[in-house]
C-alpha cells in the first residue's frame, strides 16, 4: 500500500512540474508580468522554504539564521557583477561555498543548544551578520551594490524587458532543490533526518551519527539557499543588507514553511502559494491607500489561518486524508465485529 | 567616564529587564514566543503618550492606565488567537503572533499616523541629578526603579505565592497541574496577561524619554529575546541578570569599541554565554 | 446537504479559477471576499476612540463604503450552518486562496483623457512618515494641476488639465522601504497600470532599481528628493531629480564653516558624524567626509547608529569624548529627537550643528522637542518661514495641509515639484510621446515657483543644476535663515546656548 | 441497595477519533478497593483518564454520587471529590516537597484545613516528613511514587484513583506500596486502582474488573477473579 | 564480549556506579537488577557512551569502547533501548524500525525487507502503519526491541523493557529473547520484573547504592540475604526461592 502511495505522489510531482513549465504559455500569464512575477516569487521562495525545511522541518532544528545564507549567495553574484564587472557564474559559486563554510562553523558550536535557545542563537547570528554586512567597506556597507547595465542574457542572468526567462531559471531552481529534497526524503539519509528531529539519543543509540548528521543537513540547506539568494539578487539588480540578511528575510522562509507544514514534502510549496500572492495581492489592492492597510490584511489573514489550522495546510489535507480513513476504518471495523 | 557609561548601561538594562520578564514568563510557562511583544510595548507608550496629551496625565501615573490595556491586550490576545494555536505546533503560534504584530504595528500607523510623538513637559522631564561627575537622569532612573520593583514582584509571586506554584506546576505539566485543580485555562490567561502587564509598565513609563511610533517595539523585543534566552527561559532572575548584563555590554562596547558594533557585541555575548552554559545564566 | 457548503465553494474555486484566466473583474465581487477585509475594517473603526483619528483620505472612505453594502450578503453566508468542522476550515482556506489568487484587474477610467501617473512610496515601515507626506505633497499638486485655480501663482494653475483637457489621474503604491519590492511594484505600475511616469521613491535605495527599470521600460522616472549623488552619476536617461543631493548639501555645510571662521571668527576645525547607518546616513556621511577633507577641516569622530534605536548614550559619549567643534547630523524622526534629548541628558553640545534633511526639518519638530529643538542648523529647502521667497507655496500648501496637517518639509515639496515639472514639460512638448518629453526636459529652464530660487533645469545624468537649499537655524521655534548671506533673515547664534542656560 | 459512588454507564471514548473503549459500565461503591486490571494497551487508563476528566466520553454517562460528571473538566471534577494519581508519577519536579503537596491541596483556601491535611498526610508517609524540603526529582523512585499519592490525597478525596503504582519500582517497593493503598482503604478512603500486577492487586482488592481490547470480559470479587481460568491463563501466565 | 573494569561514575559529589566490574559472555544472557536509583541506567549510559565514566574502562569485543560517541558503539552491535520510551513519534512504526535497518543495510530496498522481519519478529506487523506515538507504552516498547533488532546486533542490551506488562505478557517476551538468543545474539536486561530474569538469565548481577554487591547465577542470588534485604523484600524473595525451587525440582 506504501508504495503505491508513494508512486502516486511522485505522479503528482511530476504532473506539477508539467504544469509549471507550461504555465508561461497561457496567454493570460504571458501578457501579465505581473503574474508572471507572482509566480516567480511563489517558486523562488518555495524552493528557499524547502531548503530550510531540510534543516528546519526534517532535522528539526529552527533556525531563524537563513537569511546569512541567503545573503552571502546574493553577496556572490552582486560582488562578481558590481566589483569585478564578470558574469555573476563564478560569484555564485564562490558565494555559495562560503555560505556552505560559514553555515558550517557556526552551526558546529550552536548545535550544543537545544529548541528555543537554538532559535534565538540563529537570531543572534543574523543580526551580527547584518551588523556587520552594514559596516563592511568591501561590500559597500550600508549602501549596498547597484547593478550597472548589463548585457541581456543567460551569460549575465540578466534580463529587463521579459520575465519568462527568470521565470524558468526559478522553475531550475525549483525543479533541483525539490527534487534534492525528494531524493533525500526516500533514502537513508531523509530517515536519519528525521530520526534525529524526534530524537537525538535514539538516534544516536541505534548507530546514527546526530552530529555528523544535522551539520550536513545544515550545509546543504546553506548550499541550496545562497543559490537562491543569488537567484534574488539578479532579479532585482541590488543587494544591500537589509533586503536580504535581515530578520524579517529569514521570517519569511519560516513562515512559508510553518504555513504550508514544517517538515512535509509539498508544504513549502503550498506555503509559498498561499503567502506570496496573498503578501503582493494585499499590498496591490490595498498598498497604495498608505496607512498600512494591506499589512492588516495580511497580519489578520496570517493570524486566521493559523488559528483556523494551526498545524498548516498540510494537516488540513492530511486531516482530510484521516476522514476518508475513519470512513474505511470505520467499515472494517464493524465488519470484524460481525465476525 | 566609565562610571556615567556603565550607570547609563544598567539604567537602560532595567527597562530591557522589565520587557524582557514579561516575555519570559509567557515564555516559560507557555512555550510560545510572543512575536508581539515589542508590539504591546508600543501600544503601551501610545496609551501613556495619548493620556499626556489629551488629558496632561503625567507617565508616573498613566502607567497603570498602559499596563492595565496591555493586561487585557495580553487576555485577549491569548483568548482569539494563542488558545487556538496551542493545538498545532509551537511554530504555529510563533506564526500567529508574528501576524499579529504585524497587524498591531499597522493599526498603530494607520490611527495614529506615523508620525514620532514625544511627551513634553512631564514632571521629570530633562530632570537630572549629579552625584560627583556622574549625571544620573531622573525618567530614566525612575523607569529603572520601577523596573525593579515590578520584577521583584513578579518573582515574589511565582517563588512565594500559591499562585505562583500553581503557574509553575502548570509550566512543567499541564495536565498534571488540572489533576490538581489548577484551572490552566486561567493560569495561561493570567500569565499572558501578566506578560503584557509588564511591558505595558515599561512601555508607560517610556514616552517621557523616548519618542512613540509605529517602530519602536522592533528592537526593544529583539532584545527582549535575547536576555530571555540569555536568563534561561522562564527565569525571572536570570532575565534581570541578562539584561543589566545587556545593558552594560551594550553601552561600553558602543564607547569602547565602536557605537555601530554595540549590538555586535550584545548577540556575541549571548553566543559566548549560551556556548558555557547552553541553558542560559539560571537555566534548568 | 452536508456537503453543500463544501460544493458551493468548489465551484466556486473551478469558476475563479476559469476566472483568472478569462475575464477577471467580476471575481473582485464575489460577495465572500470581503469578509475578512469587512472584519478588519470594523475592527479598524472601533478599535480606538476617533478622538486620535487623524483625517482620513478620500480614497479609504471610498472603500469602506463598499464593504459595508456588502456586509448583509457576508452575514447571509455566515449564517449557512457548516455542519462538518472540516468544511468550517477548508472554507478559511478557500477564503485566502480566493484573495490571494485574484489578479490585479485595474480600476477602469471612464475618462478618456487621463495622464496616469504612478506614485511609489514607503507608506508603511519606518520611514512611512516621509513617505505620507511625499504622498499627499503629490496629490496637492495634482489638484493644481487638474482644477481651475486662478488665484495659485504657479503654472498650469489657472487652467484645467494639461494638453487640452487631460486629467492627471495618480495610482498610489507602497514600496515600504524596500528595495525589491519598489521594484516590483514599479514594474506593475507601468506594466499592469499603464502609468506614464512614477514619481518616487523618497529612500535612494529604492529609487535606483525602480528607475532601472523605467529606463528600460524607456519611460520618465521623476525623483523628487533622493539625496544619494549616485542616483544621477549613473547616466540614465528618462531619470530626473529635483532636490539637491547630499553632496551639494555637505560642500555647504563646508561653506558655511568657512564662513563662520572668517567672519565671526568661529574657529571650528573639527567635524563630528552621526548618522543612521543604512543607506541614506552612509551616503549622507561619506559626502560630507569628502567635502571635509576637500575644506581642510577633520573629521573626529565617525559615529553610525542603527536606525530605531533603543537609546543613544554610548553614540552621544564618543561625540562627547571627541568633542568636535561641529556636528553633521543625519538622524529621522524618533532618532532624531532622541539623540537631541540624550544630548541633552549627557548635559553636551557642540559649538555648532549643522543637519542633512532629516528630521531636523520635521515641520512637527517644534512641537516634539519644544524649546530643546532651539538653535540646531541645517540645510532647508523650504520652511513656512521662506514665504516671502517663495510667495507662490502657501496656496498649494494649503490644500497639502488639508491632507496630513502640517506644512511642506523640503523634502516633500520637491514630489510637488517633480510632478508640476513633468506635467509643464508635456504641456510644452505637446506631445505624450517620451522622448519628445524627456528632451523638453532637458532643454528649457522651468520656472517652478515652489522650488527655492524659482528655477528648475537640468543637467546630463538627470540632476536639477538649479536645485539648492539654505542653511537655517531654528530659533524660538522658527527656521530662520542664515545662510547664504544675501538671503539671511537673522544672525546665527553662535556657540549652541548651553543645555542649563536656556 | 445505596446508590453507588461512582457509577459509569456504557461509555465509549476515543484518541483523536481512534476508539479505544466500547460500552465498559461499572461502578463502585464508598468505601470500596475496586481494582482494575488487563492487559497493556488495553484500555485501562484511558478509562481512568476520562472519569478524572482529562478526556471525554463520546457516549455515555459517568455519575458521581449521582450527578453527571462526564462532561467537566478536571479541576472541576477534582472539585466534587474525586482525585487520580496518573500514571507515571507526573510529580512537579523542579518544586520541593512541601510545595507539591500544597498543590496538591489547590482547591482548599482554608489555611489550617491545609496544615491539618498536611500532618495527616505526613503521619502516612513519614518518609516525606524528613524530605520536605528537597526538589521532588532528586527523591528516589519509590519516595517519588509516595509522594504522588501523598499529593493526590491531600484534596481530601472520597474517591481516590490510582494508576499503574507499581511501574518501574523494585518488587520490595511494591509490597510497601500495596501496604499503603491498604493503609489509606482503611482510613475510609473509596479507591479505583488499575494495575498491570494481577496478582498483587487483586489481593488487596475487594472486587475485580478485567478489561480486555476496551470491554470489559470478566468482573466479579477479587477471590473469584483470581480463582478463574480465564485470568489465571491470560494475565497470571500460569 | 563486553568487559566492564572498574568503571565509576560521579555526577558532582553524587557517586552513582563506583568501581563496578562484570563481564558478559557471548551468547547468555546477563540480567542486571537491583533497587531504583542503584545505578543501572546510569551503567548503561556508561558503557553505551552516552556518559563518559569518571574513571574504568568498557571494552566490547576486546575494543575499548569507554570514549566512543554513542553511535560508534552502535555501529560496533552494542545496541540499547531505554527505560523511558524514546520512541520516534511522528513517524509510523514501519520507519522507526526502518531508522534501525538502515544501519547494516544502506540499501533501501534491502533494508525494506530487513524492516518488514524485524516487526513479523517481534508481533507489530499489524501495527505497521500506525503512528508511533499513538501506541500504548507497552507497545513502544516492543517497537523500540524491533528497531534494535533490525540494527543486526551483537549485544542487546534492554532497559526496563517489560515493565507494565502482564504477567502473560512477561511470558510472551521472555520466549522471545530466548528465541533471539539462540540466533546469537547477546543480551544485558535490566528489568524489575522477578519473573522475567530468573527463569532465563545465566548471570545476575545486583547494584545497590552504586556498588556491585553480588555477581552470581539467578538461583545462588536469590538466597544472598544483602539483596533480599536490599532488593527483593522478605516476601518477594521468599516467593523467588520457592520459584527457583520448584524450577530446580
Amino acid at each position: 500500500m506504501i508504495k503505491e502511495d508513494r508512486k502516486k505522489q511522485d505522479l503528482f510531482w511530476y504532473v506539477l512540474v508539467a504544469i509549471l513549465i507550461l504555465i508561461p504559455f497561457i496567454p493570460r500569464v504571458a501578457a501579465n508580468s505581473f503574474t508572471q512575477h507572482v509566480f516567480i516569487l511563489i517558486l523562488l521562495y518555495a524552493s528557499m522554504s524547502q531548503a530550510w525545511n531540510i534543516i528546519g522541518g526534517y532535522c528539526g532544528q529552527v533556525s531563524f539564521g537563513h537569511s546569512v545564507f541567503f545573503g552571502i549567495g546574493a553577496y556572490g553574484a552582486g560582488m562578481a557583477i558590481v566589483k569585478y564587472g564578470i558574469v555573476p557564474w563564478p560569484g555564485i559559486v564562490i558565494g555559495s561555498l562560503i555560505a556552505t563554510v560559514v553555515a558550517v562553523a557556526i552551526s558546529y558550536p550552536c548545535f550544543k543548544l537545544k529548541g528555543h535557545y537554538f532559535a534565538i542563537a540563529t537570531f543572534a547570528i543574523v543580526e551580527i551578520f547584518n551588523r556587520l554586512f552594514m559596516v563592511w567597506y568591501w561590500l559597500n556597507g550600508a549602501l549596498g551594490l547597484d547593478y550597472p547595465m548589463l548585457k541581456v542574457g543567460w551569460k549575465n542572468f540578466v534580463w529587463y524587458k521579459t520575465k519568462i526567462p527568470y521565470y524558468y531559471g526559478a522553475l531550475i531552481l525549483f525543479v533541483i532543490i525539490f527534487g534534492i529534497v525528494r531524493f533525500i526524503e526516500r533514502n537513508r539519509f531523509g530517515y536519519y533526518l528525521k530520526a534525529v528531529r524526534e530524537d537525538q539519543e535514539t538516534a544516536e543509540a541505534v548507530g546514527i551519527n546526530s552530529a555528523f548528521i544535522k551539520l550536513a543537513a545544515m550545509a546543504l540547506s546553506a548550499f541550496l539557499a545562497s543559490f537562491c539568494g543569488a537567484f534574488f539578487v539578479q532579479y532585482n539588480f541590488r543587494v544591500e543588507p537589509p533586503m536580504v540578511m535581515s530578520l524579517h528575510v529569514s521570517m519569511l522562509f519560516v513562515l512559508v514553511t510553518i504555513l504550508g507544514g514544517v517538515g512535509t514534502f509539498f508544504g513549502p510549496l503550498l506555503g509559498a502559494m498561499i503567502l506570496i500572492p496573498l503578501q503582493e495581492y494585499t499590498r496591490v489592492y490595498w498598498g497604495g491607500l498608505g496607512s498600512g492597510v494591506d499589512l492588516i490584511l495580511f497580519g489578520f489573514l496570517i493570524i486566521l489561518i493559523m488559528v483556523r489550522q494551526p498545524k498548516g495546510i498540510m494537516g488540513l489535507i492530511n486531516e482530510f486524508q484521516n476522514y476518508r480513513n475513519r470512513k474505511r476504518r470505520r467499515i472494517i471495523s464493524t465488519e470484524a465485529e460481525i465476525n | 567616564m566609565f562610571f556615567q557609561i556603565a550607570i547609563d548601561g544598567l539604567l537602560t538594562g532595567m527597562v530591557y529587564a522589565l520587557v524582557a520578564s514579561g516575555l519570559s514568563l509567557i515564555w516559560g510557562v507557555m512555550d510560545v514566543l510572543n512575536f508581539a511583544h515589542g508590539e504591546f510595548l508600543m501600544l503601551g507608550m501610545y496609551v501613556s503618550y495619548w493620556l499626556g496629551f489629551l488629558m496632561n496625565l503625567d507617565p508616573l501615573i498613566s502607567w497603570i492606565a498602559s499596563g492595565v490595556f496591555c493586561f487585557l491586550l495580553g487576555v485577549l490576545t491569548y483568548k482569539l488567537i494563542i488558545q487556538h494555536t496551542l493545538s498545532g505546533p509551537s511554530l504555529s503560534a510563533l506564526l500567529a503572533t508574528f501576524g499579529l504584530s504585524m497587524m498591531l504595528k499597522n493599526i498603530a500607523l494607520n490611527r495614529f499616523s506615523p508620525n514620532f510623538r514625544i511627551l513634553t513637559g512631564t514632571l521629570l522631564d530633562g530632570k537630572r541629578i549629579f552625584l560627583g561627575n556622574i549625571v544620573l537622569p531622573l525618567p530614566q532612573l525612575i523607569t529603572s526603579i520601577f523596573a525593579l520593583v515590578v520584577v521583584f514582584i513578579i518573582y515574589y509571586i511565582i517563588k512565594r505565592t500559591r499562585l505562583g506554584w500553581a503557574i509553575q506546576a502548570t509550566a512543567m505539566d499541564k495536565s498534571a497541574a488540572e489533576l490538581m485543580g489548577i484551572n490552566t485555562e486561567k493560569i495561561f490567561l493570567l500569565v499572558f496577561g501578566l506578560g503584557g502587564l509588564c511591558v505595558g509598565i515599561a512601555g508607560g513609563l517610556l514616552p517621557s524619554y523616548l519618542a512613540v511610533h509605529p517602530e519602536v517595539g522592533g528592537l526593544f523585543s529583539l532584545i527582549a529575546f535575547v536576555c530571555v534566552a540569555m536568563g534561561g527561559f522562564g527565569s525571572i532572575p536570570g532575565a534581570l541578570l541578562a539584561a543589566l548584563l545587556i545593558g552594560l555590554v551594550e553601552a561600553l562596547s558602543g564607547f569602547y569599541i565602536a557605537p555601530v558594533f554595540k549590538y555586535v557585541a550584545v548577540f556575541g555575548l549571548y553566543l559566548l554565554i549560551v556556548m558555557v552554559r547552553p541553558k542560559g545564566l539560571f537555566g534548568w | 446537504m452536508k456537503y453543500g457548503c463544501f460544493v458551493i465553494l468548489l465551484f466556486q474555486i473551478i469558476k475563479s479559477c476559469i476566472n483568472i484566466f478569462f475575464s477577471l473583474k467580476e471575481l473582485f465581487y464575489l460577495s465572500y471576499l470581503i469578509l475578512p477585509i469587512s472584519t478588519v475594517t470594523i475592527l479598524n473603526y472601533y478599535l480606538i476612540s476617533a478622538n486620535f483619528k487623524l483625517k482620513t483620505e478620500g480614497g479609504v472612505r471610498k472603500y469602506y463604503k463598499s464593504f459595508y453594502l456588502s456586509l448583509e450578503n457576508i452575514l447571509i453566508f455566515l449564517r449557512r450552518k457548516t455542519e462538518v468542522n472540516f468544511c468550517k476550515k477548508i472554507s478559511v482556506i478557500v477564503l485566502t486562496v480566493l484573495l490571494a489568487v485574484t489578479v490585479a484587474s485595474g480600476a477602469a477610467f471612464a475618462q478618456e483623457k487621463v495622464i496616469k501617473i504612478g506614485t511609489l512610496f514607503p507608506l508603511t515601515g519606518s520611514v512611512a512618515l516621509a513617505g505620507t507626506r511625499c504622498k499627499a505633497a503629490v496629490e496637492a499638486a495634482v489638484e493644481v494641476i487638474n482644477n481651475a485655480h486662478p488665484e495659485i501663482q504657479v503654472p498650469l494653475a489657472g487652467q484645467e488639465g494639461i494638453l487640452d483637457g487631460y486629467k492627471i489621474v495618480l495610482v498610489h503604491a507602497d514600496h515600504q522601504g524596500k528595495a525589491d519590492i519598489a521594484k516590483a511594484e514599479a514594474e506593475r505600475l507601468f506594466n499592469q497600470e499603464k502609468v506614464y511616469s512614477i514619481i518616487g521613491c523618497y529612500n535612494s535605495a529604492c529609487t535606483a532599481p525602480a528607475s532601472l527599470v523605467a529606463e528600460r521600460e524607456g519611460k520618465i522616472f521623476m525623483c523628487g528628493c533622493s539625496s544619494s549623488a549616485a542616483l544621477t552619476e549613473r547616466g540614465l536617461e528618462y531619470f530626473f531629480r529635483m532636490a539637491p543631493t547630499d553632496q551639494t548639501e555637505s560642500l555647504e555645510f563646508c561653506e558655511v564653516m568657512e564662513w563662520m571662521n572668517e567672519a565671526k571668527g568661529a574657529n571650528v576645525q573639527t567635524i563630528g558624524i552621526i548618522y543612521e547607518n543604512t543607506e541614506f546616513g552612509k551616503h549622507a556621511a561619506d559626502e560630507g567626509k569628502a567635502a571635509a577633507a576637500a575644506a581642510g577641516f577633520e573629521v573626529v569622530a565617525d559615529v553610525p547608529f542603527s536606525p530605531g534605536a533603543t537609546n543613544m548614550n554610548s553614540e552621544v559619549q564618543t561625540l562627547k569624548a571627541k568633542n568636535p567643534d561641529v556636528v553633521f547630523g543625519a538622524c529621522l524622526g524618533g532618532d532624531y529627537t532622541l539623540w537631541v534629548r540624550t544630548m541633552k541628558q549627557m548635559d553636551w553640545l557642540p559649538k555648532m550643528c549643522l543637519n542633512y534633511c532629516t528630521g531636523y526639518q520635521d515641520p512637527v519638530i517644534t512641537q516634539q522637542l519644544g524649546d530643546d529643538a532651539n538653535y540646531f542648523m541645517g540645510g532647508t529647502g523650504y520652511a513656512p518661514e521662506f514665504a516671502e521667497l517663495m510667495p507662490a507655496v502657501a496656496a498649494v500648501e494649503k490644500i497639502y495641509e488639508d491632507m496630513v496637517d502640517v506644512p511642506f518639509d523640503s523634502d516633500s515639496i520637491q514630489e510637488a515639484v517633480a510632478v508640476l515639472i513633468l506635467a509643464q514639460a508635456i504641456e510644452k512638448a505637446g506631445t505624450l510621446d517620451y522622448d519628445a518629453v524627456r528632451d523638453t526636459l532637458y532643454a528649457n529652464e522651468w520656472d517652478s515657483p515652489l522650488s527655492m530660487g524659482g528655477k528648475v533645469a537640468f543637467v546630463p545624468g538627470g540632476q536639477n543644476s538649479k536645485a539648492m537649499s539654505m542653511i537655517t537655524q531654528l530659533q524660538g521655534g522658527e527656521y530662520k535663515r542664515v545662510y547664504p548671506v544675501d538671503l539671511a533673515t537673522d544672525e546665527v547664534v553662535f556657540p549652541m546656548i548651553p543645555w542649563n542656560e536656556r | 441497595m445505596s446508590e453507588p459512588l461512582l457509577k459509569i454507564d456504557n461509555i465509549n471514548c476515543a484518541y483523536d477519533d481512534i476508539p479505544v473503549i466500547f460500552g465498559v459500565s461499572f461502578e463502585v461503591k464508598a468505601k470500596e478497593l475496586v481494582a482494575i486490571v488487563g492487559a497493556n494497551g488495553a484500555g485501562k487508563s484511558t478509562i481512568m483518564k476520562t472519569i478524572a476528566g482529562l478526556l471525554h466520553p463520546i457516549e455515555g454517562v459517568i455519575r458521581f454520587k449521582g450527578e453527571d460528571i462526564s462532561r467537566l473538566r478536571a479541576n472541576q471534577i477534582l472539585r466534587k471529590g474525586i482525585s487520580y494519581v496518573p500514571e507515571g508519577r507526573r510529580l512537579f519536579a523542579k518544586l520541593t516537597v512541601a510545595e507539591n503537596l500544597e498543590l496538591g491541596a489547590y482547591i482548599e483556601h482554608d489555611r489550617n484545613e491545609i496544615e491539618k491535611r498536611k500532618k495527616e498526610v505526613l503521619n502516612l508517609f513519614p518518609i516525606l516528613e524528613e524530605r520536605r524540603r528537597q526538589i521532588a526529582e532528586t527523591l528516589s523512585g519509590g519516595e517519588q511514587q509516595m509522594l504522588a499519592i501523598a499529593r493526590g490525597m491531600m484534596s481530601d478525596p472520597e474517591l481516590l484513583m490510582l494508576d499503574e503504582l507499581s511501574l518501574g519500582l523494585m518488587p520490595s517497593l511494591v509490597e510497601s506500596v500495596m501496604e499503603t493503598i491498604v493503609r489509606i482503604k482503611e482510613r475510609g478512603t473509596t479507591i479505583l486502582l488499575v494495575e498491570q500486577k494481577v496478582q498483587e492487586s487483586l489481593e488487596i482488592a475487594d472486587r475485580g474488573y478485567v478489561i480486555q481490547t476496551g470491554k470489559i470480559v470478566q468482573a466479579g470479587s477479587s477471590r473469584e477473579l483470581l480463582n478463574s481460568d480465564e485470568v489465571k491463563k491470560a494475565y497470571l501466565g500460569l | 564480549m563486553l568487559e566492564v573494569c572498574e568503571v565509576s561514575k560521579k555526577f558532582g559529589s553524587l557517586v552513582a556506579n563506583n568501581k563496578i566490574s562484570f563481564n558478559v559472555e557471548e551468547g547468555s544472557i546477563v540480567g542486571l537488577i537491583g533497587p531504583n536509583g542503584a545505578g543501572k541506567t546510569t551503567l548503561f549510559n556508561c558503557i553505551t557512551g552516552m556518559y563518559r565514566p569518571t574513571s574504568g574502562r568498557v571494552s566490547f569485543q576486546g575494543i575499548d569502547i569507554t570514549n566512543l560517541p554513542p553511535y560508534k558503539v552502535a555501529r560496533l552491535g552494542a545496541v540499547r533501548t531505554f527505560q523511558i520510551v524514546h520512541s520516534l513519534k511522528e513517524m509510523s512504526v514501519f520507519d522507526n524500525v526502518l531508522i534501525g535497518a538502515y544501519l547494516r543495510e544502506k540499501n533501501t530496498e534491502k533494508a525494506r525487507e530487513l524492516t518488514e522481519q524485524c516487526i513479523e519478529i517481534c508481533y507489530l506487523k499489524k501495527l505497521r502503519d500506525n503512528r508511533a506515538g499513538d501506541l500504548a507504552i507497552g507497545l513502544q516498547k516492543r517497537l523500540e526491541l524491533a528497531r534494535a533488532l533490525a540494527t543486526n546486533p551483537k549485544l542487546l542490551m534492554l532497559d526496563e523493557c517489560m515493565a507494565g506488562l502482564t504477567s502473560t505478557e512477561v511470558n510472551e517476551s521472555v520466549n522471545l529473547i530466548k528465541s533471539l538468543r539462540d540466533k546469537g545474539i547477546t543480551f544485558l536486561i535490566v528489568e524489575h520484573i522477578m519473573e522475567a530474569v530468573m527463569p532465563i538469565a545465566d548471570k545476575v548481577v545486583v547494584l545497590n547504592g552504586g556498588v556491585k554487591i553480588a555477581e552470581d547465577s539467578p538461583e545462588a542470588v536469590v538466597q544472598d540475604n544483602r539483596v533480599i534485604e536490599a532488593y527483593l523484600g522478605q516476601k518477594y524473595g521468599k516467593k523467588c526461592q520457592l520459584n527457583s525451587k520448584e524450577r530446580g525440582k
